[in-house]
């Protein structure tokens, strides 16, 4: 099955399918349905310095073709999830990703220094989405030069490559994109959640405690589809596509938008079993569309046709 | 152990205002053995509603591989669950969470099971195990208004039951703690499922006694992955301690959780 | 009927629901299907200076409970839209929301100035989505003073009530809202499409001819819901909401988000009868909800509740 | 008159490789008397696909008020409507567009219908007409290869007709224009309908001759209000004149349009 290898920075993937940070906990419950090992790698849930409870419940809503999350960041924190979790994982040959939130630079540098260590971590995603308390709870992500200290600062101390992930909430993508290349991200990953709102008609106020919550599923999958397109045209380094990704054609779909790899979030929880099906389809569809591997997808909608966006 | 599979709707049938009885059959039917638990269900297989929706196990005929669910129609989910019919298959994951802790009671005590409005289903496949083994089980039901009124019958056959409405169009009027009192209802364990309101009362009112809650949250996966279903435990001085609805509970003991 | 009047400058509407602009022509296909009195108001299709004939096609595709189009403002252009469609529309006691749009500041003004001459036109809607060819093709609705400049020009000259109709590829919205409000906005409209793509697998191209197109429909209903809700507390001047508006429920959601009148985009292709439809099951809804006139619910979420944002 | 009613699916079989043969009935259909129009249909009420199908209709049974229609499954639409079982609803909005004319050809005349793939099912409808009108009719019916051949029969009994495959393995092997002059088959007017290389080809070799050509657009709307579905006039210099497909077409006369 050599044909859906990739090779990204840190990251030997059997095959191009990773669950979505926040999606698939620390890979624990979703051993009890299949074998972790089938997985091109996995994104565990954000790591903060301290443990953090997140946001009151309801923390969860539906919405047509997408869902609202306003989770707030929970996890054990750095100690709970080097002690307890990154152990647990290491039973699996497959590589992690881990994902590093924060509020203040200084959050970011000392959870990467630390989680870079870990021998099964094999890449850091710095989630950029999170609001800064320095700038006034305005997201790192939203800010080019923002984005970039973020970034430069996390690599200064990282001992394994950095991933940043953009958030879509953003007028031009491209420009922070190249912001973070230039302060020397070795990969992205598009696109984090678009701020969203319900509203419960009868109670007159959101659904969500928290009021506004990240919008994810196959919603939202235009928007990730064209920032794909858009970056991996601006950029040299590559891109771990995620926003909506259900099935195999979803993953062709990000791939020849400019993706290397996928991620696979929300659908986890319509199917917790969607990234081995995933995997097992991806072949097939493959012979149908006559490739051979699925690296060369990769960009296949600009790099082969010659419309001009 | 499948944890996912296919069941096929046997009956559907409205048994209250709003409320539908629902009979599929499958092999997943057989690892249904502990009440209290519940079922994760997609409703069909379009992208417009991508989560599934918890419906309780309300009762569970292992040998001939049925499961019954009760649910009340409220939004989009179950009001197209209400229009599937007989033949038709829906994708369930479960048994999921824990249920409730059936050797809490012994033989020959006596447990009483307090239900209010969709709370109820649960309880009654609960009470079925309950008096299986030889205990003696009291049903007190509450409802909004008459019309929402269903299992009455199905309960009375286990043991003793009353049902409360809130307007006192049915049975006894008021609440099901207002009863309890009144009929000066005795017992060893008391197990509940219903409106937080309702857990609340008997939570602060008999937090001495055996008693077993089961919570409802809004859940993304189910399964404990998503951390939405979460709850502050009692005592939890740092504010950092959880436990998930979905997988350390739908049941909890009393003074475990925050409600 | 009157519990369904909604007065708005410029406009005064026997219920708050009005086709979205671009969505409904100038009105001739739909009154095939029904009394076009019935609608509170009518956004007719934006006019630019010279007639267009826009994009080639394919300019629709659509995406999980959403579409995206790049029609690329066809239409007949002023004097087409001032001698025939006004005229044809002028029979109907319906207030008509006149949709500007170009790609230089002069074009917008010499449109709206005579546009605005026009008697049956009682508002004007300035599209500012559109890509600005003095500004790169950067749209003039991601860059706050550029949108004020425009919205300052047009008011100056606009013998009606100016609305301006946000873009919603912003990182903050509410910045662009104060800016056009500032410059003089007597409303605003949002949200307008998001921007998005989708590829064809086979082909390894854009389904769109154009490359990328804007998302509508419900898929991106959060994010409006969200906006408006964000900007109804940041400015004084009313909102028309849009953005996935299907039924009364939607509507209701999104006054009580803090739109005072609503506008029906999509869902007009999925069913011609939709705003009939929802003003006709408005009044049940609100007996449902307690809500004497549709007024009282503008702003509901925000104003009778004490959660914080 | 009515413009959007529920139709009831009386009978749906598979008749070809991925082609269904769809039957509804309803008082809609009394409205579906010119051949080349289409019907815009939702295939199930979900939010998920938003857009309507553009089906040509491809016959009609006016007195039993039934409509037949014949699709390829192509993508989630065609896929899902595949699925639609005997007595279920599908909402319809038509007859829409402007069909073919049938009044250009004179009693007594040929006619020649010239279909390819998915293009051929309006041309039955077509048929039936002049026939009906004592037109003579010869069909020429191109298809991709033998899985794909349909309704062979159903035009045989109207009137000559050839079956042409892409890959020969039935009828007669090459494209329509192929088969129309190495069998010289000689005619008044052309109707025809299919893949636009198909039509340009046809366009272009017959661009004097009476011919009438069916197009295919993305739609939104499908009644002329969204400007998804226009084309450019030919001979236009201003560039901004347009036709739409779904009201000004879907048929147009030879040299009207830009192809
Ligand atoms: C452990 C558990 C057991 C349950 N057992 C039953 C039962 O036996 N019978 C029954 O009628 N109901 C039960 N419920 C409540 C039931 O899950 C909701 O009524 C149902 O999900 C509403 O779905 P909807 O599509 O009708 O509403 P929508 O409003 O369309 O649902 C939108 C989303 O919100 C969630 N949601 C809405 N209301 C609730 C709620 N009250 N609790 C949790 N999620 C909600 C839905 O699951 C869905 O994700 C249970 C809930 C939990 C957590
Ligand atoms: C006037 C007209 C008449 C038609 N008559 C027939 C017929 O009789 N039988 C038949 O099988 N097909 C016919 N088609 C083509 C048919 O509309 C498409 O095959 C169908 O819409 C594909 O839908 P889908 O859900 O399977 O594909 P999807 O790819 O899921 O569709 C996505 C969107 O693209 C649109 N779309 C995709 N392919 C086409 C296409 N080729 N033409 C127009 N829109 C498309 C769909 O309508 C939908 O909006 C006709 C098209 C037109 C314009
Ligand atoms: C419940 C939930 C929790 C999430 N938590 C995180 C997180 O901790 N860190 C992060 O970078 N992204 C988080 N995300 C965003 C996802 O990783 C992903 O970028 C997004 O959901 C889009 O993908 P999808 O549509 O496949 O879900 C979360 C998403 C969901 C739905
Ligand atoms: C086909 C199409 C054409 C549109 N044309 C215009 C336009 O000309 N001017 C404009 O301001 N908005 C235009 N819009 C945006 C809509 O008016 C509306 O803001 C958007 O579609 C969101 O609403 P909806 O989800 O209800 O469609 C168009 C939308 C669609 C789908
Ligand atoms: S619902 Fe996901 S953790 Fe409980
Ligand atoms: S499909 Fe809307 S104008 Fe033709």
């Amino acid at each position: 099955m050599s044909r859906l290898k990739v090779e990204l920075p840190g990251l030997s993937m059997r095959n191009p399918i990773m669950p979505a940070s926040g999606c698939f906990g620390f890979g624990k419950e979703y051993a009890n349905y299949f074998d972790l090992e089938l997985l091109g790698a996995i994104a565990i849930k954000a790591t903060t310095a301290e443990a953090r409870f997140g946001n009151p419940t309801p923390r969860v809503a539906e919405t047509t073709a997408g869902m609202l999350n306003a989770i707030g960041l929970q996890n054990p924190g750095l100690v709970g999830v080097m002690n307890k979790e990154l152990p647990w994982l290491s039973q699996f040959n497959t590589p992690i990703v881990a994902n590093v939130a924060g509020t203040e630079i200084a959050d970011y540098v000392e959870t990467t220094a630390k989680l870079s260590k870990v021998e099964n971590v094999h890449a850091i995603e710095l989630n950029i989405s999170c609001p800064n308390v320095k700038q006034g709870g305005i997201a790192f992500g939203t800010i080019p030069h923002v984005a970039a200290e973020l970034t430069r600062e996390v690599k200064n101390v990282s001992d394994k490559p950095v991933y940043v992930k953009l958030s879509p909430n953003v007028a031009d993508i491209i420009e922070i994109a190249r912001a973070v290349e230039e302060a020397g991200a070795d990969g992205l990953s598009m696109i984090n959640t678009l701020l969203g709102m319900r509203i419960d008609l009868r109670k007159r106020k959101p659904i969500l405690a928290n009021g506004y919550g990240g919008l994810s599923g196959p919603a939202i999958k235009p928007v990730a589809i064209r920032m794909i397109h858009q970056v991996s045209q601006a950029v040299d380094i590559p891109i771990i596509g995620m926003g909506g990704v259900q099935t195999a054609e979803d993953v062709v779909e990000f791939m020849l938008a400019g993706a290397s790899a996928v991620a696979v979030g929300t659908a986890n929880f319509t199917d917790p079993f969607v990234c081995p099906t995933i995997i097992d389809e991806l072949p097939g569809l493959l012979d149908e569309l006559g490739v051979d591997k699925v690296t060369d997808l990769i960009g296949g909608s600009w790099k082969t046709c010659n419309v001009h966006l | 152990m499948i944890k996912k599979d296919w069941l096929t709707i046997s009956k559907q049938e409205t048994i209250a205002a709003n409320i539908m009885e629902l009979t599929c059959s499958g092999p997943l039917a057989k690892q249904m053995t502990e009440p209290g638990q519940f079922l994760h269900l997609r409703v069909d297989s379009g992208d417009d509603l991508l989560l599934r929706r918890p419906i309780s196990i309300c009762d569970v005929n292992v040998e001939k591989e049925t499961v019954t669910m009760l649910y009340r129609v409220e939004g989009k989910g179950t009001r197209r669950l209400s229009l599937k019919q007989e033949g038709e298959k829906i994708d369930v994951l479960g048994p999921l969470g824990n249920g409730f802790p059936l050797d809490a009671t012994e033989r020959g005590e006596t447990a009483i099971l307090v239900g209010g409005g969709i709370g109820v289903p649960p309880l009654y496949y609960l009470s079925k195990q309950l008096k299986n083994r030889g205990v003696n089980v009291i049903h007190v039901l509450g409802f909004q208004s008459k019309e929402n009124v269903f299992y009455e019958k199905e309960f009375s056959e286990l043991g003793e039951t009353y049902v409360v409405t809130a307007d006192g169009t049915y049975g006894e009027k008021g609440f099901v703690t207002d009863v309890i009192k009144e009929k000066q209802l005795s017992f060893d364990t008391m197990y509940t499922c219903g409106p937080t309101p309702m857990l609340s009362a008997l939570q602060s009112t008999y937090s001495d006694r055996r008693l077993f809650l089961s919570l409802e949250e809004r859940m993304g996966c189910g399964v404990g992955a998503c951390f939405a279903c979460v709850c502050h435990v009692v005592g939890d001085e740092t504010g950092t301690s959880y436990r998930k609805v979905c997988t350390d509970g739908p049941v909890f003991p009393v003074g475990e959780v925050v409600l």
